[in-house]
């Protein structure tokens, strides 16, 4: 019963900066605005520091494991983390009280998806998830006197109370068919065995339950308005780290723990990921709101990662990684060129972005980038990670999933360069240009060049990804 | 290598006034004539060797043009009488016409323009002289057809022009559709484009006569459309809309005669060819020459009236080939070379000096242009046919060939054909330069620069029809036998025979043919003793339907070009529009679009439905668990 | 000249010049031109003398470059360039460089994005006719179809924004469709072998089963299909070109269909029996491209339109070539690619020229334009002959080779295919007819001849290439032959076992 | 004598009781009530798994569940006053700002 707490170093530095920017709220004078954000972002990545002294083994008595899968996602949550801060920083003019529990809280949600990444044992992953999602649910209701975000935070937490409520229940079946909780103990005693009828029906809750936190089908009902109603740091936020933290418990619960079982659910799981493709692609179409479309999208953007999933093996897991690390360099770009459009227009309408290439090249450059990454263009990130996802499908021969696929592709394609069309193709009505600071142009400059870099040099990433994805299993 | 000299003189003259001299007319015009004359300097003496030695062995240069395994294509020139005739002819003619034209198109805006394309085409037509190939030929062939289509054109303001030129070029392409065909076919059959290897293949008897037929057949519908035989005839009347020096080199004297010499040129084919294969061809050529005569009758179009009579001789010539005389054809072009050429060149004098082509706005200008009207009516007599004119010796060798091939309904055709022309001619003569006065103006002879060829090729189209009298030899007979002989073993049996005779009765029948039509065309068109409108009147229906050229134009405009055009291209456009965009496209987009709109509305925004939702899903998808 | 990476220079001479445009201010056009001249002049130059130092006796691939990408996945930057190869990177510089300055003329906003995404789209055609690595060759394929998007979509005519979105969605459906059947290939490949590559030349180096090939072929024929156009998938193409700008057009319609069927050609190079089943099923659908497309060309009367239908016809003949599978077709249809490429180069430079002072294409608004424009009118007859398949001009030349191959296979099909070539010339001497002859309207009495240098440029060179080929084919066909002869025998090779 | 299934049937009663009052109730509070008996369902199962299978773990799951239950409900009655604020209802069918 090692307790090897140093393995949560980088959990308890999140937890203390959180904690900090809780009390600070406390002593720190309304002016001084920007400190929040500058202490959330040093404390996180001080906790990034951290992450490559990192050993690797168990910690709390096997509740928790640091191997190199975790790691790895622990970077995307902390790079995710200090994005988000920053663009919180740009957006906190919307908050009117308990800004430094804003972002406090925002904290509180990373360091719990950094334990998420490190889950080895239901108990431990049921904990760490419900503590994402409460914070997430106060992040998504924080702006209290504004009707659409309390009206996005209770459908956010109802519908992912409803869906925890099916997810427990489905871990319950399988723990009464092992009779333990631990990943890897799981994993051993499903192995070589036939499926009880506990067994299946857990399977089933459970991987039901987990299409929440990545919004597919059935459970994606919350997404679009959610992304429409929260604040826009916090879409960001769920858009990037809490997409990622589902996948993280997939690859370590599907691939992990029920991986002796794949047998039983890969179809499945093909079957949720044809469905979540259509749907998201399809209804994205007629979208308006671009934070409603990122949902709509993002719907869809969970139904090409089930596609790598449903292949369960090695590509398949590497692809998710690989695909997820695009996906968040695409959100931040796209969330920062939100926010500061938002700021100083006032809207989030897609038509109002007509012209925006005039008004603010950069910002336009951003989406352009971010947007065209996310629906697979080459020649930038998202591109190779949808193309690694079709390999894993058609390795595995999920065909007429490649397919379907494929045409989203199309689709998808279709309403992004709607987006595209308006900023580019289209004159502003207002031509007044919109100003973009230093510190934004330089971190824009950073996120595409990363999406961009991602697309024509993906040799260093995919590597380590492939390396990672070798012992998923 | 001053063979490829005679292509590259033209083209780089063209070039020249394209390029450079454009804005200088006179200039320009020195450089094309001097080009022509160049080459007809170059080809004389290769000429005049022939002429004493008729059994000249054939010389080819050629050079590898497209070299690819199966397809081998050269360029190459071959030396041979036949060639040598056919180069003599083209550069003798069009020199005098080049020079006739610097004083006809004098003034013209597009003068420069007018002789770069001459020079182009005398390029194309020397190609076609000497092409050694059969894609050789069929290149050059081509590139008549576009300096062809541009001197028709030349006058493109007039949208009659314009129509003319794309007239001629497609009808044009129509044949050759049938020709590049052949030459697929022979091709495959005999693994070679070359003249002289595939002759050897064909007379070793490797190709069955089945596929000779076809090939000699689609290597005719070349000629067709070239020699502006029926059905592809429609063409060369409405050519005359380019300048009359034009209508003179392209549309009478060389490259309609290009067919007659492609077909001798492919000799062998046709030597080997089975004998209903060239009936089809003697048929088309007899059945073009009587109705090209025919519509002449209707014509009062000076021109025209030219244009129809040179339809009718090329029918000749195709009909000789037909029956074998290939040998007669050739010299049939030969002399209707000279004196077609004068004829047109006498009829632009005319115009040039009238301002119309109308006859019978002209009418006594005997007195003001003598030259003109004496020339033109030795290349009436000679066109006619009559003794001792270059015309009546050709013909003789036609009808003869016919004849004594057994070809009776062709000859009957044939002496037909050679009475309506004398009543024609008669009447082109008389009402133009007798008659009373009906000319505006004060008409006057044309300037030396025109009348020098006029009177050159008079002696011409009177003399050398002597080169096919009997009694000479070597005559001309000789040289096309020994062309015969150089590219192909010559005249199957049907043929053999038909050459070098002379007939009296031949002649004979011929020559009170002749005498019939011009006391016909006397009596009605200059003693008046019968009127011509009451003619008209009397067979009004046959007379409109002359004068609308047999429907046949009609036929093609209104139904097939207007059925392409108007129907298949229109049901295409309607497939294309409505179905394939449209319905398809469209309606794919707009479906996917559609179902987007459908399934938002599931995200209703009513929370108790997405619990709904998220609870009917998990059933759902249980179920579909339960049935993987 | 060992290890000269000529190849990597041709295509990131363009790129390098779309990263410095990112740099340079708008306002200043005549160094944004003066960068893209120069960018595509390399280029230009580079590939004329690719054509000259490729060893056509030894034939096969050449100037290999090869880079690790992903190792763990097999993908390296690997580049190479076959007889067919060189011609079509030459035809790509050809195109583009005169498409600089057509666009000179034609482009008088966003003068600098206009050229870095055409650039863009130029880098990404060069890589797919150079890269020998399935990734690449996919990336680039795309990479050529995006840039479309705004580059119709900014600077497009009528109905742009319909248009972009139509074509770049119906491409990348066809990507993204070949796409499967690579990555099919991909694993199949490795599956033999045990060492799973992308490597071009080690797949097509193993031989597959028939019923695999059979199927394989299928995804990756529809396509690359889709954008030659294979009909009944061409409509894209039409409404595409008539609302795109002259440059994008010249190089849609010149480059890019050709991108299609090199496609097709490497499909067949790589899976032969495949090729085999098809091919019947090619040469079917290239006769409705050739005589529906014509057709409906004849019934347009928007002359972009017209030229669009006609490029979609024309196309046909290079498939009919690819489906003869013989030396003489495939010679044949690699050399239209080229003709046709430059033709169809020619026509939309010379319409757009008409186009942006006149600001109306329908033939019926025209009359007697030859007494304006009469340099214009003489490039249009050049252009419209050489469209209908005149000699002296290349595409003569290569629809000759297309039919003799033809009609060795499949005669009945050549026949149609010849009868093609007498309605195109239908429609372009009608089209010539009506817009430059008759009698001139007092309307056009404003319209400016093209002559300056810069705008007689491309319609000279693009004459001149057309007339050097035309009269001297050997020049690219000895060179396409090295590399169409090994292709043609691996596919005959495959039908007899 | 109970065996476990009569433990599993009653949670698996209570569950679908839960679920049809989230399902069917317009008061947002007894939807969160209902949310409540669903979690305490599992309870019962996961307690009556680790009561037959001789373990300690579901025990102790079913302590976290019983505090993670708490927070969640206890932060969607903080929502509800802040929904109720700005709009004075507590029936979810009001909340539709954001649709489609």
């Amino acid at each position: 019963m090692e307790m090897n707490l140093f393995r949560l170093i980088p959990e308890f530095i999140m937890l203390g900066t959180a904690f900090l920017l809780l009390i600070l709220e406390l002593f720190l004078p309304k002016g001084s605005r920007k400190a929040f954000g500058v202490i959330g972002i040093l404390g996180t990545v001080s906790a990034a520091i951290s992450l490559p002294y990192q050993d690797y083994g168990l910690a709390l008595a096997g509740l928790f494991v640091q191997d190199q899968m975790s790691i790895y996602f622990k970077w995307l949550f902390v790079i995710s983390s200090v994005f988000v801060l920053y663009i919180v920083m740009l957006y906190e003019d919307k908050i009117n009280n308990w800004r430094g529990e804003f972002y406090s809280i925002i904290v509180f949600a990373i360091s719990g998806m950094m334990m998420l990444a490190s889950t080895n044992d239901f108990v431990s992953f049921y904990v760490s998830l419900e503590f994402v999602a409460i914070c997430l649910y106060v992040l998504a209701a924080f702006l209290s006197d504004s009707r659409v975000t309390s009206e996005a935070g209770l459908k956010y937490l109802i519908t992912g109370a409803l869906a925890s409520g099916f997810l427990i229940y489905g871990i319950s079946f399988i723990y009464g068919a092992t009779g333990v909780t631990g990943f890897a103990e799981v994993a051993k005693a499903l192995q070589g065995v036939e499926p009880t009828g506990f067994v299946l029906i857990g399977i089933v809750l459970v991987v039901i339950g987990l299409t929440f936190k990545i919004s597919s089908i059935p459970f994606h009902v919350w997404s679009p308005d959610v992304y429409q109603g929260a604040p826009t740091p916090v879409t960001a936020l769920l858009a990037a780290a809490s997409k990622a933290a589902g996948f993280v418990v997939i690859l370590r619960i599907l691939f992990g723990a029920l991986g002796p079982m794949k047998g039983e659910w890969m179809a499945f799981v093909a079957v949720i990921s044809g469905i979540t493709l259509l749907f998201g692609n399809l209804a994205a179409m007629p979208q308006k709101d671009l934070k409603r479309l990122i949902g709509y999208a993002g719907i869809g953007s969970a139904g090409y990662l089930l596609m790598a999933v449903a292949a369960a093996s090695e590509l398949g897991a590497g692809a998710i990684m690989f695909y997820l690390l695009t996906y968040v360099f695409g959100i931040i770009g796209t969330f920062t060129a939100i926010v500061v459009f938002h700021n100083s227009e006032g809207s989030d309408l897609v038509e109002s972005y007509a012209g925006l290439y005039k008004r603010s090249p950069l910002l336009a450059f951003s989406l352009f980038i971010g947007l065209l990454s996310i629906a697979g263009f080459p020649p930038l990130g998202g591109f190779i990670a949808k193309f690694y996802i079709f390999m894993a499908a058609i390795k595995e021969g999920l065909w007429v999933l490649a397919v379907i696929g494929a045409l989203m592709a199309i689709v998808a394609m279709y309403y992004f360069l709607l987006v595209i069309k308006s900023m580019y193709l289209r004159q502003p009505t207002n031509p007044a240009p919109i100003p973009v600071d230093m510190t934004t142009t330089g971190l824009l400059y950073f996120v595409n060049a990363a999406t961009i870099l991602l697309g024509v040099y993906p040799g260093p990433v995919t590597d380590l990804v492939m390396n990672i994805a070798q012992g998923v299993f | 290598m001053d063979i490829w000299a005679l292509l590259i003189i033209p083209l780089a003259a063209a070039l020249i006034i394209t390029f450079i001299t454009r804005k200088h007319a006179e200039l320009s015009s020195y450089v094309s004539v001097g080009a022509v004359i160049l080459c007809f300097l170059i080809v004389l003496p290769y000429f005049l060797t022939m002429l004493g030695n008729p059994h000249m062995e054939h010389i080819e240069q050629s050079f590898l043009w497209i070299d690819i395994p199966g397809l081998m294509v050269e360029m190459g020139t071959i030396i041979d009488p036949l060639s040598l005739i056919m180069l003599f002819i083209v550069t003798f003619v069009g020199s005098l016409i080049h020079i006739y034209s610097r004083g006809y198109m004098h003034g013209d805006k597009g003068y420069a323009r007018f002789f770069a394309s001459l020079s182009l085409f005398i390029f194309s037509m020397l190609g076609i002289v000497l092409a050694n190939n059969f894609i050789m030929i069929f290149v050059f062939w081509e590139l008549v057809g576009l300096a062809s289509y541009l001197l028709i054109g030349f006058y493109f303001e007039k949208p009659s022009a314009a129509d003319a030129a794309k007239k001629a070029f497609l009808v044009n392409r129509i044949g050759d559709f049938g020709f590049i065909l052949g030459i697929f076919v022979l091709y495959y059959a005999t693994g070679t484009f070359n003249f002289v290897k595939m002759a050897h293949i064909i007379q070793a008897g490797q190709v069955d006569s089945g596929t000779l037929g076809l090939a000699a057949l689609l290597i005719f519908c070349g000629a067709v459309g070239k020699s502006a035989q029926f059905p592809l005839h429609v063409w060369l009347p409405d050519a005359m809309e380019g300048p009359t020096p034009v209508s003179a080199l392209i549309h009478a004297a060389t490259m309609v005669a290009a067919g007659v010499y492609m077909l001798a040129r492919t000799g062998f084919l046709y030597a080997a060819a089975p004998h209903e294969a060239m009936m089809v061809i003697a048929y088309i050529g007899g059945f073009t020459a009587f109705m090209a005569a025919l519509l002449a009758l209707g014509q009062n179009d000076i021109k025209k009236i030219i244009a129809y009579s040179t339809l009718s001789s090329l029918g000749y010539m195709v009909m000789s080939v037909g029956v074998g005389g290939t040998g007669a054809g050739m010299f049939y072009l030969m002399t209707h070379a000279f004196f077609k050429a004068l004829l047109f060149l006498g009829a632009g004098s005319v115009i040039h000096a009238c301002h119309t082509n109308n006859i019978w706005e002209m009418g006594k200008l005997y007195p003001k242009m003598k030259i003109t009207g004496v020339t033109f009516i030795l290349g009436s007599l000679a066109m006619m046919g009559i003794f001792p004119f270059s015309g009546f010796w050709s013909k003789d060798e036609i009808l003869a060939s016919t004849f004594f091939s057994g070809n009776y309904p062709l000859f009957a055709i044939g002496i037909l054909t050679a009475m309506i022309t004398a009543i024609f001619m008669t009447k082109l003569v008389t009402v133009t330069f007798f008659g009373e006065k009906r000319y505006h103006g004060h008409p006057h002879e044309s300037p030396f620069g025109m009348t020098i060829p006029l009177m050159v090729l008079a002696v011409f189209a009177v003399f050398v029809g002597l080169a096919g009298f009997p009694g000479l030899d070597p005559n001309f007979g000789t040289f096309v036998a020994a062309v015969a002989g150089s590219t192909a073993a010559h005249a199957g049996e049907h043929g053999a025979h038909a050459e070098h005779h002379f007939s009296y009765f031949v002649a004979i029948t011929s020559t009170i043919a002749v005498f019939i039509g011009i006391a016909i065309g006397w009596t009605i068109y200059s003693k008046k003793s019968i009127d011509n409108n009451a003619i008209a009147a009397r067979f009004s229906g046959f007379h409109k339907a002359l004068q609308n050229r047999l429907y046949i134009d009609h036929f093609y405009d209104r139904v097939l070009v207007a059925g392409i055009y108007n129907n298949i291209a229109r049901v295409f456009n309607f497939i294309e529009v409505n179905i394939i965009i449209h319905f398809a496209i469209n309606g794919i987009a707009y479906t996917t679009r559609q179902i987007g709109k459908g399934l938002r509305l599931t995200i209703s925004g009513q929370l108790q439905h997405y619990a709904f939702a998220m609870v009917g899903g998990v059933l759902v998808l249980m179920v579909i668990y339960v049935l993987l | 000249m060992e290890g000269f990476p000529i190849l990597s220079l041709i295509m990131l001479s363009p790129l390098a010049a779309v990263i410095l445009l990112l740099f340079v201010d708008d306002a200043r056009v005549a160094l944004v031109r003066g960068i893209a001249i120069a960018s595509t002049a390399t280029s230009l130059a580079l590939s004329l003398y690719l054509l000259f130092i490729y060893d056509k006796v030894k034939g096969g691939f050449q100037f290999i470059e090869k880079i690790e990408w992903v190792q763990s996945l097999g993908i390296s930057y690997h580049l190479g360039v076959d007889g067919i190869s060189v011609a079509m990177v030459l035809l790509t510089s050809i195109v583009i460089f005169t498409g600089v300055f057509v666009s000179w003329v034609g482009i008088k906003h966003r003068i600098r994005e206009h050229y870095m995404f055409l650039l863009l789209l130029v880098a990404g055609v060069y890589g797919v006719f150079m890269s020998l690595d399935l990734v690449f060759f996919f990336l680039f394929y795309e990479l050529a179809v995006i840039p479309m998007y705004p580059l119709i979509g900014i600077w497009g005519s009528a109905n742009r924004e319909y248009a972009t979105m139509n074509l770049t969605l119906y491409l990348s459906l066809g990507a993204m469709i070949a796409l499967l059947g690579l990555l099919s290939l991909y694993f199949t490949a490795g599956a033999k072998t045990g060492v799973y590559t992308f490597d071009m030349l080690q797949i097509a180096s193993l031989s597959y089963e028939s019923g695999y090939q059979i199927k394989v072929f299928l995804p990756l024929l529809f396509g690359f299909g889709v954008l030659v156009p294979l009909a009944p998938f061409h409509s894209w193409s039409p409404t595409g070109h008539a609302a795109a700008p002259s440059a994008v057009s010249m190089l849609h319609a010149g480059v890019l269909m050709k991108l299609g069927a090199y496609g097709i050609l490497r499909a067949m190079w790589i899976l032969p029996e495949g090729a085999q089943f098809w091919m019947p099923w090619v040469a079917g659908l290239s006769l409705i491209n050739i005589f529906y497309g014509g057709m409906v060309a004849m019934s347009r009367r928007d002359m972009k339109f017209m030229i669009g239908y006609s490029s979609s016809s024309h196309m046909g003949y290079v498939l009919l070539g690819i489906a003869t599978v013989n030396i003489i077709g495939v010679n044949g249809a690699v050399l239209l690619m080229f003709a046709h490429g430059v033709m169809t180069a020619l026509a939309f430079s010379l319409i757009g020229f008409v186009y942006d002072q006149a600001h109306t294409r329908m033939i019926y608004d025209f009359s007697g334009l030859a007494k304006k424009v009469p340099f214009v009118a003489v490039a249009f007859a050049i252009m419209g002959f050489a469209s209908s398949g005149l000699p002296g001009l290349a595409n003569f030349v290569a629809e000759l080779m297309v039919f003799i191959g033809a009609f060795k296979e499949y005669p009945v099909h050549a026949i149609i295919a010849v009868f093609g070539i007498i309605v195109t010339a239908t429609y372009m001497l009608r089209c010539m007819r009506d817009v430059f002859f008759r009698e001139p309207m007092e309307k056009w009495d404003d319209l400016r001849d093209a002559s300056t240098f810069v705008e007689r440029l491309p319609f000279v060179f693009l004459i001149a290439v057309l007339l050097i080929v035309g009269f001297y084919p050997s020049v690219l066909v000895d060179v396409i032959n090295s590399g169409v002869v090994p292709l043609v025998n691996k596919l005959n090779a495959a039908q007899v076992g | 004598m109970l065996t476990l299934n009569h433990f599993l049937i009653l949670s698996f009663i209570l569950f679908s009781i839960g679920v049809a009052g989230v399902l069917l109730r317009r008061n947002i509070i007894i939807v969160l009530m209902s949310l409540e008996l669903i979690f305490n369902s599992v309870n019962i199962s996961l307690a009556a798994f680790a009561y037959y299978l001789q373990s300690i773990t579901g025990t102790v799951f079913v302590v976290f569940n019983i505090t993670v239950a708490a927070a969640e409900v206890a932060i969607g009655l903080a929502i509800l006053v802040a929904v109720y604020r700005t709009r004075k209802t507590v029936y979810v069918e009001e909340l539709k700002d954001m649709r489609y």
